[in-house]
């Protein structure tokens, strides 16, 4: 019986070795393929996450009427909105 | 909201404080129930004594009851204490077993609630190795609850997939596709697995009462790869006498990962080496995210089908969290689906643990095995990455 | 999130205010089903008439219909009307009948609308007794969708056995362990279980038409406690061709609780009295929550075991709302999965409701030992609360 | 959140970046399952070969594997790239056919997916329609997960009723109410549907290969409703083996409602036709919104009761929305219930998308049939409503 | 075969107009009974909306207090509860 | 069968009588054994409400600053994420 373990164990190691190298291969090049569209996402998102920190700077001067107060209340009901 | 399904709050509402009185109508109910209850046919197939089916039979067609001193015997033998009491004569496991299981299913209860061990999983298992011990109440005999549950929910593996479904969308394979090389720590899992199919073979094979064959050895095997949906989907496959030992040896040990980690992770490698680990990841991309369970799902079907139910759902999941079009799926899937299914899974995992099945020195064997198993696995995991 | 599953707001929201065309979709689309509906061999088995099933297996076998006059016939004796009008003929159940229980279906769902009586289920059971009465649709017949959810969840129990699971999560069993006394109110429940018990006997002995079984007298005893889903589970075992009356009296009575309550105590009690239960009760540990489903289970399995499932069942969503390590799984039985149970345990009790069962002098003694049993009841409560 | 059904997280917490383990789980349990896998006699009944049947057996009775070479021999012959080639000797449906069918499955989903067609309905189709074709797993076969949602859920027609429920929860019918004349319409599916009907019986009458019967005819029909859950449920009755190409070609026209429409509404309408449609309409009330559909039902019942229990669960749903006394059940119906229905449906709606029954010239008969009768049906429209 | 089809079709839309005839009528005979009902509603409703309107504007004069925000930030809670 | 009737009387509320009074006195001894437990939990409990009553007090003092107000919202969130 222990001999049929092993190679039960051969078989195995060796099969999932060939199908776990095979996904990373699939992986890398999914990668390479997809890396235009990426690269964009990546810089689109920078941009926008830029604004947003501009933005966020200028209204933090002018505390005193409420608006950043307003700023908050909305941002937290688009965070739930975008959450549900 | 709270009074939406009885009275029971109503009464409590106006002016007595009557608490909830649906349990207290249950008990009235019953004892009414009961002298009719084996004629009824329902689930205590071997459940219940001669006599109260005699009781129940004229009961049923004479419409006349035995005399009151007579009911109130078969009254005590419809008990527990009586059950558990007589019952020893016949087969400890009908008798004191059944005592014992309760037992172990309040000791899964105590590490669910108390230590925090997977309590999704060991709640509910608990809970339905309680109810499918209860003498007399057929629970978990053909026409019972958690009997049916079993059948059809993990018998036919139907649960397990959902679960993967479910999981599937809860996952982020963002980091792994970031850093693809992790994949083949894969190996970690596999040293676990294989170790424990060894060691349930050199049981079987050293061992005088254990004897496992190649199937029980295999789905004993899993554990090593601390996967509970996993390990329940196979051992009902290939050997569901054992799905109860190696549910909860399973279960468990996915519980212990993060205390029996940190050392061995300690042991085996140098802090330098553990700060090297956390580097920035790159980002990933949408397509690729979405492209990520095509690819696996498409690799399965080339090359290992058959474990295309298992993979196919978990990427079915996966798939409907990155795709970002069917967002109302994923959420039901992420929540009130995984939900149910865990709770339905959990009790009909408990059907599994019987005396007769459970109180065997193979289930003792089974969670030796699976705690050096995962053991192994770990340190593996550890030395892989290195 | 309108839009997901049809082109009805489509069209809408585009120019043209088409409302929703779906229904009409179906209206079209049946009227193309009709000829082949009998031989399409579902539902009706003898819901159908003769002739239409001929024309439905001259249309599937020679692929031929019959001349356009006598198709026009045939339609004619397709409709309800023709139905109601023709069968009244062979039995008055299934003609003027059905129209009486649809009638019957339409009044409950004023009560649960309109009168905001038990909403949940009497909306439920309404529209489920109007379906199931529907002539030549074969909705309660073998392959009907109604038959089934009353064969899958109803009869095996299972239905009942998640409310009790999402009732039990909905409880806060607090006020009840601060003040254990109120346990033994559980007697009041006994009372209108036992009064209503006798009263069903006595009919049976003295009104020459009504003749229950022994077992027909205990589920009928159940209404007296005044539990919806208990009445179902335990009729659905003892006697299912009375569960279609006793759904309908134990939730009309479930719902008068608000109303016959306050003036039976008002009777009862003094204003002191009333003002001495208002007490403040002592804090109750998170230790004592969670100990106190086990402490019952364990009293209902050395006692009563064949209580269990249902018991089980009530205290398994009372742990898992109370341990608070569930709370994904309390907060889904809680909502979820008690809703979609609740809308299903009413189609299916809607299932009982047909003419040959319901319209029965039977039915009309049920309602009235019920109203008085359910008095009974409430009056013993509070005096015993005294 | 993440890390409740599984390990794979921890691992990640810690401090190695394993991303998630699960699936590599799977995979190493999977080469361990393999040669007992047929033998487990799940789901494969046809899609093993004798050999990996042979292997499997003596594993299980001698307890004994053959020799590693063998082994790897047999292992070869359990992928899929040797199942697509070796089937395709037998039988081009069992190889290359499946082959061609998961192209499909992933067309569907790059349709769903990146142009947002219906991608509800067409990803979960899509995946289904992969998951049903894939070799040697038995995924649409007896025992196999897909074929079971199908049998239960499709074949009775349970699920298109839940999901048309869970539509009518969804449908505001005050536009309707307020403009009773727009009922009316309803001309404009009926055209699409018996032009549809037409085709399919001149497509069959004149294309040698093409052969529908009446019932094939009278489903094909219904697609120029754009109906996507009334397709389904009548093909299931119909004629299932067309229900694959009908249903995908009702989606993709529901799919294609917003982009067809507008210039066939522009070519037939002027300008102060379609500015006169957007005239305010008048306040409906609650009780209007409560009754209408009570009349829908009853008119469906007095004059066409087969189509009750279609008509009847749209206007359950629609009434639990619009009383106002269930707003538990109405929300878990618009949310959870039709969410989960969705995913089965269209993973059962897959399971008809087999090579055998799918690649034929039939289907294409169909997809053309449908997008002219769905330009008819959508012109009528727009005729009509001038 | 398409003689049948147009038998079909003529009994088929025959009979859907019938239908369709007969539901509108219900509707419109629906609607002029419950007329008196839809009219109190609509009344009411109405005289809300202009009492809602009137409350709106006068918190609008003093925004130095922070009552508008707390204004808002009601409407926010008892929207989102309402939503539920 | 109404004797039958009362047979079944008698056996049920008997046993009802004796499991309620079980039930009360295992409440009664659940309660002895963990009163530790309880009373810790209590004391917690009203030192917690305590501290947060004098936190409470403190900014209602300064309420020109918005504090109150963005108080107010940080405990509707977490209120809100608490009860899901
Ligand atoms: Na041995
Ligand atoms: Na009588
Ligand atoms: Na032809």
């Amino acid at each position: 019986m222990i001999t049929e373990g092993l190679k039960l164990i051969v078989l195995g190691m060796g099969t999932v070795f060939v199908f776990l190298t095979l996904l990373l291969l699939a992986i890398k090049v999914m990668a390479r393929l997809l890396a235009p569209f990426t690269t964009t996402e990546m810089l689109e998102l920078e941009a926008e996450q830029q604004a947003a920190a501009a933005r966020r700077q200028q209204p933090a001067a002018d505390t005193g009427d409420g608006r950043t107060l307003i700023a908050v209340i909305s941002a937290a009901v688009a965070t739930h909105r975008a959450r549900r | 909201m709270v009074n939406m399904f009885g009275p029971c709050e109503n009464i409590a509402d106006i002016d007595i404080p009557m608490g909830s009185n649906c349990f207290r109508v249950v008990i009235c109910a019953f004892f009414l129930w009961l002298p009719f209850h084996s004629a009824a046919g329902e689930g205590d197939a071997g459940g219940v004594t001669a006599q109260i089916s005699a009781v129940a039979e004229s009961a049923d067609h004479a419409e006349c009851l035995p005399p009151i001193g007579e009911l109130f015997k078969k009254l005590w033998e419809s008990t527990g204490i009586s059950a558990f009491v007589e019952r020893t004569g016949d087969s400890w496991t009908l008798g004191i077993g059944r005592l014992l299981m309760i037992g172990i299913g309040f000791l899964l209860l105590y590490l669910g609630i108390r230590r925090k061990f997977e309590p999704l999983l060991l709640v509910t298992i608990g809970f339905g190795c309680i109810l499918s011990n209860v003498p007399l109440a057929g629970i978990n005999e053909p026409g019972g609850v958690i009997y049916f549950i079993y059948q059809a929910g993990i018998a036919t593996g139907y649960f397990p997939l959902i679960i993967f479904m479910g999981v599937g969308a809860l996952t982020d394979f963002g980091p792994l596709i970031a850093n693809p090389k992790t994949v083949l720590l894969g190996a970690a899992a596999q040293f676990g697995i294989f170790a424990t199919l060894l060691g349930a073979l050199a049981l079987s094979r050293w061992v005088p009462c254990i004897d496992f064959s190649m199937r029980d050895a295999a789905a004993i095997g899993i554990i090593g790869g601390a996967d509970g949906p996993t390990a329940i989907f196979l051992s009902a496959k290939l050997s569901p006498h054992l799905l109860g030992a190696i549910a909860v040896a399973a279960y468990s040990y996915m519980a212990l990962v993060p205390i029996i980690q940190p050392p061995i992770m300690r042991a085996l490698t140098t802090p330098e080496e553990r700060r090297i680990r956390m580097v920035q990841l790159r980002h990933v991309g949408r397509a690729e995210k979405i492209l990520f369970p095509l690819v696996v799902l498409t690799l399965c079907i080339v090359l290992l089908p058959s474990a295309a139910p298992l993979i196919g759902f978990f990427m079915f999941g996966n798939l409907m969290r990155e795709c970002l079009v069917v967002e109302r799926l994923s959420d039901t899937i992420q929540n009130s689906l995984i939900n149910i299914t865990t709770i339905f899974l959990g009790l009909g995992v408990g059907s599994k643990l019987s005396a007769e099945g459970f109180l065997t020195i193979e289930t003792v064997g089974i969670l030796v095995l699976g705690i050096i198993a995962f053991c192994i696995g770990t340190a593996c995991g550890v030395l892989m990455a290195r």
